[in-house]
């Protein structure tokens, strides 16, 4: 049974997604809320923990959240999903549990 | 499915507050049920009904409360962090003697046990967490 | 400290004016520190100090264009900036290294302009970009700083 | 020296208050005047009454008041920011008929507008923050 | 999940048990998500189900030695990590890495043991040092994971 | 007039520490508190970013916060600073203003 990790800080303040990424388990699904959308920015100075991760996780990231702070969808590193809450709740139901990285 | 949500910050600080309100408010649109929101840590402050937001603001309190009367959702504000926190029902009042009317849970949240977030842990199928 | 009041709402205070720095650090709508930073913004812009913003880390994002919070269910105060110039705000220091770290460049952020009084009152740009060591030199110049 | 104190975080939960406290009492043990303790953000939480933590903890509510009472301490909580969060006045709970009794505000403790901080800022020698 | 009944308090239930594994990444005092997690963790005891903690990043930092909080003036709370084995919680995980990147080891932690009742309640140690790939494959066993 | 800094956050789970390094003048004082305290120890993965400041900048510790969290002196970098409260007051006297990396 999968799991579903749930990150919601930058990546730029806090360590949360790289010990998230440094715990996760083949087949687990990433999904960045809140503060933690900017780690699916492409061409930032953390954009690279994301890529050295994804041969094994799936990345999604909350398309409210990424509206809310005025990121375009252009600018996601390729291959990341946007999900709306509906599809948060999916996720949750898809995976066994959900991990938390507060 | 069954679903639990536990909420460890308050409302308009973090946004943890917000994204469980959505998510509860869309699991119940696809169906789910959700057996129970747990407030715990500085989540108690949720359940306030002193809150005076902005009138061009949302009201997270009221929000919960009119979700908690229409799906007949469980919220529960932990005993022990709401205390520490000062959220206090009838009972607690009198028996801290804060004087009568000084009660500030909200319409719909009742103030319980630990026990009841194991519980809620052992009974649902799902259990996610928003905080900081 | 001896530059013109910029609101004239208030006659001038006998003493010496503060240079007054507000520091953000910090993205919007996850946490509120950035929404009551600028609330203390607006109410400081009458006491007649000289108030400047520093955007550095993650405080660059506030000024993100294009913020459209509807489907989180916030307050959208984006539009905030763009009004401080009407109370006499006229200078929001962004540091350039935070902007690059963050694959952002100034277009990506919201224009923010004041009226010059002193030049006809045309438009001129609030934002200064800075590089990290002028920041630094800017925020040695002041006298209370003040960071949520 | 003329010293003000800003706490952004409310009790128990971030440090911040704790070392706030222990350093306004060293200020004052060194002659130093306090102008004004000034409470925003979820700092606005250390002013309520209602708060009853474990007995085997300290009360920071209280060590508060205690202060101000002894050192005729200026404890001044944001109106914004307490409204938003449920710490209510006398006033406030008529305003917004929260109904008799409902006021959270602890002795010791007044709330005010924004002004006061910035007022602190221009009046003071050293201005302090504590927060998360 | 076959494991026998640890505290042995109440019947068991008919329902099979879950794995509960409490994470800590947080630092002990400078909030309070340390103290409140344990809290839960002393309620979850009674719930006959089987529980487990996991200490990585800041968390490892909970179980230093010779915590003395008498000068900031809060409680402390670390003598209840060794209280945790009379409650039936008898694994406490610690991660190898978080440590060495806090220049710790685990002489650096205090020692927390339980008394085996399957072995003539010999007192034998709770914390399990464990690498980051094995904790990881703890986390994929659980039923729920509780972080604060 | 110089600055005191303080920072009161883990330099292993936030930026708050590295930032403030980063903007810190010549002459200015880091007063480590709470959290912060766990950046004065040494041989930690953090301990350089102190090093290659410590030219310019005074570093000094809340002896209280390294008490409560059971760190010995002995632990810490040369030349860092063990000060009490009192000691926190005086250094903000000492210097012209305070900035705090929240």
């Amino acid at each position: 049974m999968s799991m579903l990790h749930t990150v919601n800080k930058s990546p730029f303040e806090s360590n949360g997604l790289r010990s998230c990424l440094a715990h996760a388990s083949k087949g687990d699904t990433v999904l960045l809320i809140e503060d933690g959308v900017y780690a699916a920015l492409k061409g930032t100075a953390v954009s690279g923990d994301l890529w050295r991760c994804r041969i094994d996780v799936k990345f999604c990231v909350l398309g409210a959240d990424l509206a809310a702070r005025g990121l375009d969808k252009g600018r996601l590193i390729d291959g990341i999903r946007v999900v709306d809450y509906g599809g948060f709740v999916d996720l949750v139901t898809e995976h066994g549990r959900t991990q938390a990285w507060l | 499915m069954k679903l639990s949500i536990l909420i460890n910050e308050g409302p308009y600080t973090h946004q943890a507050a917000d994204t469980a309100y959505q998510f509860t408010k869309a699991a119940l649109d696809k169906g789910h049920e959700v057996f129970r929101v747990f407030f715990y840590n500085d989540g108690v402050y949720n359940g306030s009904r002193l809150t005076v937001p902005p009138q061009d603001d949302r009201n997270i309190q009221k929000n919960w409360s009119e979700l908690a009367a229409k799906h007949k959702l469980d919220l529960v504000v932990c005993i022990a962090a709401a205390q520490r926190r000062g959220i206090l029902d009838e009972g607690e009042v009198k028996r801290h003697g804060k004087g009568e009317g000084a009660a500030n849970v909200a319409p719909g949240f009742r103030i319980s046990g630990l026990g009841q977030l194991i519980e809620m842990g052992i009974q649902s199928d799902r259990l996610v967490i928003f905080g900081d | 400290m001896a530059e013109a009041a910029k609101s004239g709402a208030a006659p001038a205070p006998a003493k010496a004016k503060k240079k007054f720095l507000y520091v953000n650090r910090k993205a919007p709508y996850g946490t509120i520190y950035a929404l009551e930073s600028l609330e203390v913004v607006l109410i400081a812009a009458a006491f007649e100090q000289e108030v400047s913003l520093a955007f550095l880390d993650d405080g660059v994002f506030q000024l993100s264009k294009g913020q459209d919070t509807a489907g989180i269910g916030m307050k959208c105060f984006a539009p905030t900036y763009r009004a401080l110039g009407d109370f006499g705000v006229t200078k929001l220091y962004v540091e350039k290294e935070a902007l690059s770290e963050r694959g952002l460049t100034v277009e990506d952020l919201q224009q923010v302009t004041y009226e010059d009084e002193n030049d006809g009152f045309k438009a001129k740009p609030s934002i200064v970009l800075i590089d990290r060591a002028a920041l630094a030199k800017v925020m040695a110049e002041q006298d209370v700083i003040l960071s949520f």
